[in-house]
């Protein structure tokens, strides 16, 4: 018998395999095409204290082997949140991440205070959005600037603490450490890469704000090197994200370190696509006689596995 | 549950103008379960290759559904109508659908029809489908097509040209007088829609298809919104019809 | 008339096209395909002061949208250039570039001093190198090292010197004006991003060395966007690198305020892309009524053009 | 100047065995200037798609050259040879070559051709090549294929299956005795190519065609070299047909 659990910081998910925040709104549409209690979790729409429409102009560019975005966090806000999606969310028997962005640190601890109250399993602490200044990115590059936030919030938050990394961070490794310092229980890694596009024949950048955030295949392999460094420097759980499509993605990261996974922009080739890699994740498990995650997991570094 | 992407089948994939397909795709897994393949204005997600490149899928709308036959009707513009453009007879492509609200069909009225190029796609389906009165105005750049299927259904089309070839010589906004009709339903350019809309103001409502860059087309991912009067709305899903009431147009 | 010439730290391109260190041997083979003289200019495989065999192992790896690679700096070594491969590079009428690194600051400096002495027209110092320990690109990360390296190799380098940037660095704006100031004449980004991949049949790495260079059009948003911030940051001539396949995407980077481009991978799909891309642009600029690549050079961003 | 990638014209593409495709191509452009289409051993780079995922195009040998028509035998791998098995005739497919050295045609004596698997594509342009006497032998799987043809071209054919379902039951390599021949041409996996050279190390000279994975293919990008005795050499130009003396193997 095969299992597919993990057990992060604490709260069990019944497979490695979690919709990653801002590919899967609150889950409603993608209730529509399966159940969700399939899902290992799903990490809501990044939130941040009061609603926001979100960027102008163009927000979705493709690009080879990819995409970037330009959304701007468009959510409702905390309290819209906490009323009208995290009660739909927390009916689906998954575990449900809230992912919480922000502008100043205030902002940030007010919402997390907000969510203490809720039946919420965990937060994602995103400090990393590239496409607005109160997305948090500012937080994201500098590990100084990390260890400010992160060790704020800790003070405040009572749930699990996951923080989401940026790709665009000065020194990912280093900054890993920090937040762990500074009270992280885990870590999710990597929100989008800062990319940009121009549109030639109107002589002038395709985003209105210019940079916009890069995901998809095309940033896998930078994303794995970033989720093996962080792995063998850091003893919290790890939830790998970046480019993955299909289940061998999967189990690359799972060997690279991660315990658990996140799927972006798959979901846009394949609203089911969660589905094929939780189940190519079960048939590999059974051919390679892998009875649990812990077997393979960081089996490229780990010693004496 | 519905069903996520299914495999259809190539019926065929006719070249009938300059640059413009018409794709008829047989549709038989999932119609077995009876399931609705769709209304005028509703689209699918179309993906017409497996590899990563192009990475997304490709909206394109209904053009007409009979039996288990659905019609799509495209313009090649860049390299994923292309690769669709190079299927044949027999190939499988798959598809998500069918996607959004729809026109609304049973509106009252003496109803304008005005479509702008490949903008007629959808309307052809609507043109099917209404039962009130229609006239049906429609512009293209040089080449006309599918107005011989459009001709018999309408009480009167009218056809202009930019280049002069036929119909009237110019923009079709210029040949239709609002005040004749209850509603207009419009598709195209969105210089076209913004057009239709400025002539009906005040006169006539009007019901607008509305294009926009999407990446999951279900209304999760918030990548195809337009600004409207209820705030920042999909066109995915709170769309692609919209009332021009509510659209906000940035300039 | 249309007009593509650029004048790089005195050197003067025919056209803003130079085929990139690595993916383009000496031109020899190349040279079978078309005449030379019709590129802007050719940049060396990457030289060491001594040859160096390279690495083992499996040294290419496709992902979405590119490749990883683990060449390792195979090269014959600074003298063996100069005697072999400079001569014949010399003979095509297109400008030169020797690309060179090393692991020792002793080691680039001999290896300039050597080249100081040829008609080779400029140096592109590779701090940038992903796969060996002597490709310096432990001098590309951090800004204060890569100081060190520039400043000492200035003292001896008597041809104009572009620094090759790692999109690894820390932080690509710091990195390049540290390197301005430190003495490069121009500046060429980037060089390829430290990515893996994972067999997970074997349970290990595809590359011995783990970590590889990502280099493709799967990186282009991202260099694209690198390209951008370093423009505006300093005031040398940047030469755009990542992804670039055809006229379009090199446009894109002179509209981002590249001076010149080069391509890499692109070569590999079609060893006559860069023709090409040097008849895009041509016919681009008829159409677009531009008349020298100036016009349109950081368009998106300077004022008053 | 030599071409680079010329567009071939489908002329066939059939399924000959589980996974196994042979692929005709006609050549007309090029060959008008009356260029080489290759010798036995030397491959073609082949793209058989526009998008840039897959990435890289994918060597393939050629298997026989008759007018214009250019013959490859493959196996279904992975993504780039599974797009190439979905072509029908008349599709183009971007090509890239004749590359890589090729067998040496000139040398004399008795020769042995040992094959395993797929690996038996070039040997198949190499039998009808040599004016030696030869004796092939060819390892499969399973299914055996291209034997007929072989057959009628060589003085003694020796078949092997693992599955015992055709020929000796086992590997190819238990079949033959390296004392009867002066030079040995061989192709296949690793594996089988590293006992062939075993069995006929200090008897008779080996030369292999070898497998690495390419980018440039051309000799430029230093991506497929294997060690050698002359150092690191280069699968795409230098080989991919190396004596067994020169290649050193990892283990
Ligand atoms: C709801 C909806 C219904 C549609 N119905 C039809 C239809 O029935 N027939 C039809 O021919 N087209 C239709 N379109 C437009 C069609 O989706 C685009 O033409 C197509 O996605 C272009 O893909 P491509 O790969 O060929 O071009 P790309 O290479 O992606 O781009 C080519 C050009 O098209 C533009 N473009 C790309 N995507 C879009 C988009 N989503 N909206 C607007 N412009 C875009 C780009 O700016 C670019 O200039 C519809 C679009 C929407 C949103
Ligand atoms: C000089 C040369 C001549 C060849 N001739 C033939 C031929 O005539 N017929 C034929 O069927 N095959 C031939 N091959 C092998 C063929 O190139 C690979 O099978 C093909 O590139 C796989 O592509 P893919 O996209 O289908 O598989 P991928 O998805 O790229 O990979 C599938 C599997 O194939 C392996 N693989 C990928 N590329 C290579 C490579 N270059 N060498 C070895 N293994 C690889 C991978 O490890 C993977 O397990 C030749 C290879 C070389 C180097
Ligand atoms: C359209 C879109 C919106 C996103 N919104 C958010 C967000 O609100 N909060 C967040 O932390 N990450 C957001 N992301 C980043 C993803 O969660 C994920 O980290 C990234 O896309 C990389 O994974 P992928 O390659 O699988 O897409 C968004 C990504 C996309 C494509
Ligand atoms: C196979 C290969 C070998 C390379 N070798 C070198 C090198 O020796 N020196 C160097 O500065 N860059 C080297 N590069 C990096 C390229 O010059 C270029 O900076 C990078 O590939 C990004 O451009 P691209 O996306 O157009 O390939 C190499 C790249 C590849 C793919
Ligand atoms: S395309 Fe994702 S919300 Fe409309
Ligand atoms: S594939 Fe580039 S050198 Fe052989």
């Amino acid at each position: 018998m095969i299992n597919t659990k993990v057990n992060i910081c604490g709260v069990e998910l019944k497979n490695p395999v979690i919709a990653a925040s801002g590919t899967f709104g609150f889950g409603r549409e993608y209730a529509e095409y399966f159940p969700l209690s399939k899902l290992g979790g799903i990490s809501s729409k990044g939130l941040t204290l009061n609603r926001k429409e979100g960027n102008k102009g163009i927000r979705i560019y493709e690009t080879t082997g990819g995409l970037l975005n330009s959304i701007g966090l468009q959510n409702p806000g905390i309290d819209e949140f906490i009323s009208n999606q995290l009660p739909f969310m927390k009916k689906q028997d998954t575990i449900v991440l809230a992912n919480v962005g922000g502008g100043t640190i205030e902002e940030y601890v007010t919402s997390i205070e907000r969510l203490n109250k809720t039946n919420i399993d965990m937060i994602e602490l995103n400090i990393s959005c590239p496409n607005v200044k109160e997305g948090g990115m500012a937080f994201g590059i500098r590990s100084k600037d990390a260890y400010e936030i992160v060790s704020e919030v800790r003070k405040t938050c009572k749930k699990p603490l996951i923080v989401k990394l940026s790709p665009n961070a000065e020194n990912i490794v280093h900054m890993a450490e920090t937040c762990v310092k500074a009270g992280a229980d885990g870590l999710s890694l990597v929100n989008t890469f800062s990319g940009m596009a121009i549109d030639i024949y109107s002589k002038s950048p395709v985003f209105e704000n210019t940079i916009a955030g890069l995901s998809g295949p095309c940033i896998k392999p930078i994303a794995l090197r970033m989720v093996y460094e962080v792995s063998k420097a850091v003893d919290v759980p790890i939830i790998g994200i970046g480019g993955i499509m299909d289940y061998k993605d999967a189990i690359e990261f799972i060997m690279a370190g991660a315990w658990a996974i996140q799927v972006g922009s798959g979901n846009f080739i394949n609203p089911t696509i969660t589905l094929d890699i939780i189940e190519g994740i079960e048939t590999f498990m059974v051919n390679q006689r892998i009875k649990s995650l812990e077997e393979i997991r960081g089996i490229i570094w780990r010693e004496n596995i | 549950m519905k069903r996520a992407y299914n495999k259809g089948i190539i019926h065929s994939n006719t070249k009938i103008s300059h640059n413009i397909f018409e794709l008829k795709l047989e549709i038989d897994l999932w119609n077995r379960f009876g399931e609705d393949l769709g209304i005028p204005g509703q689209f699918y997600m179309l993906r017409g290759w497996e590899a990563k490149d192009p990475f997304l899928p490709r909206p394109i709308s209904i053009a007409n559904i009979e039996d288990n036959i659905i019609t799509f009707l495209y313009e090649v513009r860049g390299k994923g109508t292309h690769i669709i453009s190079k299927l044949v007879k027999g190939d499988t492509l798959e598809l998500l659908g069918p996607l959004g609200n729809g026109f609304d069909l049973k509106l009252k009225g003496k109803v304008g029809i005005v479509s702008g190029g490949i903008g007629i796609a959808p309307l052809i389906y609507l043109s099917k489908k209404l039962d009130n009165n229609v006239d049906f105005y429609c512009g293209f750049r040089d080449e006309v097509y599918y107005t011989d299927i459009i001709e018999k259904r309408v009480d009167r089309l009218f056809i202009s040209t930019e280049d002069g070839s036929q119909g009237h010589k110019g923009f079709v906004t210029e040949l239709f007088d609002p005040h004749r009709y209850d509603l207009i339903f419009t598709c195209g350019p969105l210089p076209m829609i913004k057009n239709v809309i400025k002539i009906c103001r005040d006169i006539v409502p009007v019901y607008c298809s509305m294009e926009s860059r999407m990446a999951c087309g279900i209304g999760a991912c918030l990548g195809c919104t337009i600004k409207t009067t209820k705030g920042m709305e999909r066109v995915c899903k709170d769309g692609p019809v919209f009332s021009s009431r509510e659209v906000i147009f940035s300039d």
